[in-house]
């Protein structure tokens, strides 16, 4: 019988080891999976890659991890928040290594990882300091970059719903980056706010279809960034 | 550049302008700043459909207070409403819909732009900035028309419109029209060109106050 | 207001012009469009270039369009059916071409195309006849083929529901490739069996966005090729 | 070659046991043919989940009679069900499945497998054919495991296993085991070599019908 349930967010992380490339899914504290991240800060392991759209807020979640010193590189394309100075000062320091990124060609280059598409060609950067030491191309009398396709170790995601064979539906905005994410990495944990029976999905409306997915862990509440932020919250 | 304070539009006046520009129908990104304010200047009896590049097309205004999700948020990461006929979707395919031409307009604030159409709005290239781009540069590269709408000047007087960017590029050849507290100008395959003086505003102190040469509107006798 | 309906068939597929380029979805007949075609095939446009996974059955529906000889091309995995002699004759006789293409290159070429990827690298195909006159690169130790995306003037598509913003859902595996081909044309028109307003379906569950819709045209009882081939029906 | 009448595994045999080596909990593509005898032999207690190129996991036997839809086939675009857990997906999403590695296993027929594992199984390269891939290409270049099951031989008494593919590719170095009436055979860095040979068959009749060298199995002594 397949059941990708785990007991909870600890035992789901238990095994990423130092040096891992972890996606985490999120855009700012939308699908941000704070619980995975802190079952993470929890586990230990540094020597992180961490690709995600930002570097967390406050002193909580992604802000946490990498505030904890477990985060040697970010591949990102926003590391800025109004409310943090997590990253400004491991960056600033040399201590986090940053590979800045279009926003759109990082979901590409993610979904590409997942599909199986080494590299392929984009409109996006061209002329611009992201294009240095890129290889370029024209198509058609106009010029692309060379992007390459990007895979991980681990996916960190969060979804609303998730059924035992760990197919996936999520909330609103919270999609973002997990969908494609849950594709590239060769482990994918995904915390939901509640696991139902097969069935208890509809088919047609399923965003990520559990071949993706490797364990799923029920949050049945979990924290919000913004309100764990505003009451000045520390993890651990 | 010694300036006489001249009062051109005001940041409302300039979205309001903007949004008479858009067509109905349109399928457009709105930026972070003065873009936001937008939306609600476009004239009643045109339906827009809002994009934002979190994953979400048919974005409506901010919820009434204490009815927000935070987890329906806009690009600029602020709580917003989906309208009937929304749609969601993941990054991948948001960024489909950008890279690939589907929007129609794309709305954006400036540090500068070139006389040939580039954009710089993502870096002054300070070297202890951090670095951030989100999704600026895929929005230029790929989306059917680009503005611009920005103060004409700097808080320090210096110009935005200028011959070369001297900021770090975010697209290059990517502007279609600018516009300013002072003026509306097209980027054309001459340069600079005036559509529209504001209200109360000259053309010599449009083009004392750009970094390059500003053509006369289409069909103008000076 | 946004309004996408169409009176029907023969208005939706007015302006599609000689050599036009058209995307065709279905996978055999679930998802074939057939409405649309019987509507272009009464329209007239010749030298068309059709992209679509198959060649039709019978003598209804795509392979009606062939039999008419309005197809000069065709970009295709799999042109061959058990009951349809209509494309092995012309394409024996030369009067239409044939660009085979491995499904999950199609698939992908289209989804290239409406993402404005002009080229990426695959692993299909290396080694074999399809590889022929076509560029390898090795990332990481192993070969890959360059493919070029695909774009179309129309495309012709079939869903269940769509709304007036041209929303639309699918029905089980008629899904197919709509959804990319939605992407990859300049107009893409979708048959449905019927439109509702926007807020009719939930903005979770829609799989082809609007934004991907020109022209959206009720019908409400689509015919089904199976039964037509089995009844022996022609058309025009 | 003269050869003496072998009896080996019946199509139905050699589907039954392939299916004992499809673990439980694996996602597997089966091709048209024998392959979609398979489903039916894997052992009870494992739970396999089977996709389908067309847009389907989670796909399930056929329909009662009358019960089909004509818009939920498989891939040989005969109808199927859907299984509780299943989940529908376009054409694009599916062969990123294949072709990222997310299958564990596809198993398909042959026109001829070589002893470096090449495959050959869609198309006899005459001038006069219709040329049509479908979708085994991808499944080749992208599945993690690709296992081949076909006759030994060919109905004329052709060896299928050979040094050198002569009909057009479908992958090159793709295969890794070939289940036949014969016998079942890895494809290893040393070429074929035997796994184990169907009840009643000995070694030197399977090495007679195979066009390459046929190791013995790994351990065996002779």
């Amino acid at each position: 019988m397949i059941d990708k349930r785990v007991a909870g967010p600890a035992e789901a992380v238990a095994d990423i080891h130092d040096g891992a490339t972890v996606m985490i899914g999120g855009f700012g504290e939308a699908g941000s999976p704070i619980e995975l991240i802190h079952a993470l800060i929890d586990q230990g392991a540094s020597d992180l890659t961490v690709v995600s759209n930002n570097t967390g807020s406050g002193e909580v979640g992604l802000a946490a991890l990498l505030k904890a010193g477990r985060v040697s590189k970010v591949i990102c394309s926003f590391p800025r928040t109004a409310n943090s100075t997590v990253f400004p000062e491991l960056y600033r320091s040399g201590r986090t290594k940053l590979e800045l990124v279009p926003q759109g060609t990082l979901a590409e280059r993610i979904r590409a990882g997942g599909a199986g598409i080494p590299a392929f060609y984009t409109p996006t950067g061209v002329g611009t300091p992201l294009a240095e030491g890129k290889e370029t191309r024209e198509f058609d009398g106009q010029e692309y970059l060379l992007e390459r396709g990007l895979r991980a170790d681990f996916a960190l995601i969060k979804g609303r719903l998730a059924d035992t064979h760990g197919n996936v539906i999520y909330n609103k905005t919270a999609r973002n980056f997990a969908p494609p994410m849950a594709m590239a990495a060769a482990v994918t944990i995904v915390q939901v706010g509640e696991v139902v029976d097969p069935g208890g999905l509809d088919p047609e409306a399923i965003i990520t279809p559990g071949i993706f997915v490797e364990r799923v862990v029920e949050v049945a509440t979990p924290a919000h960034e913004s309100e764990l932020v505003a009451a000045g919250s520390t993890y651990p | 550049m010694s300036q006489t304070q001249i009062n051109g539009r005001t940041r409302e006046e300039m979205a309001q302008r903007l949004a008479q520009d858009i067509a109905d129908g349109s399928y457009v990104n709105l930026g972070i700043g003065i873009p936001e304010l937008i939306a609600k200047f476009v004239p009643e009896g045109r339906e827009v459909i809002y994009h934002t590049e979190n994953g979400l097309l048919g974005m409506g205004p901010s919820p009434i207070k204490g009815e927000g999700d935070p987890e329906l948020i806009n690009a600029g990461k602020r709580q917003v409403t989906a309208l009937p006929g929304a749609a969601f979707f993941h990054h991948a395919d948001s960024f489909a819909m950008i890279r690939g031409g589907h929007l129609d307009l794309s709305v954006l604030g400036a540090l500068q732009v070139s006389a040939e159409g580039d954009l710089a709005n993502w870096s002054t290239g300070e070297p202890d900035a951090i670095p951030a781009v989100g999704g600026a540069m895929d929005l230029v590269a790929g989306v059917k028309k680009v503005y611009v709408i920005t103060q004409h000047c700097t808080k320090e007087g210096e110009p935005k419109l200028v011959e070369r960017c001297t900021y770090p590029l975010t697209g290059r050849r990517v502007v279609d029209r600018v516009y300013t507290d002072l003026a509306v100008i097209d980027i054309t395959p001459d340069g600079f060109r005036l559509v529209e003086l504001s209200p109360g505003v000259d053309f010599e102190t449009v083009q004392e106050r750009t970094g390059a040469t500003l053509l006369p509107a289409d069909g103008a006798t000076r």
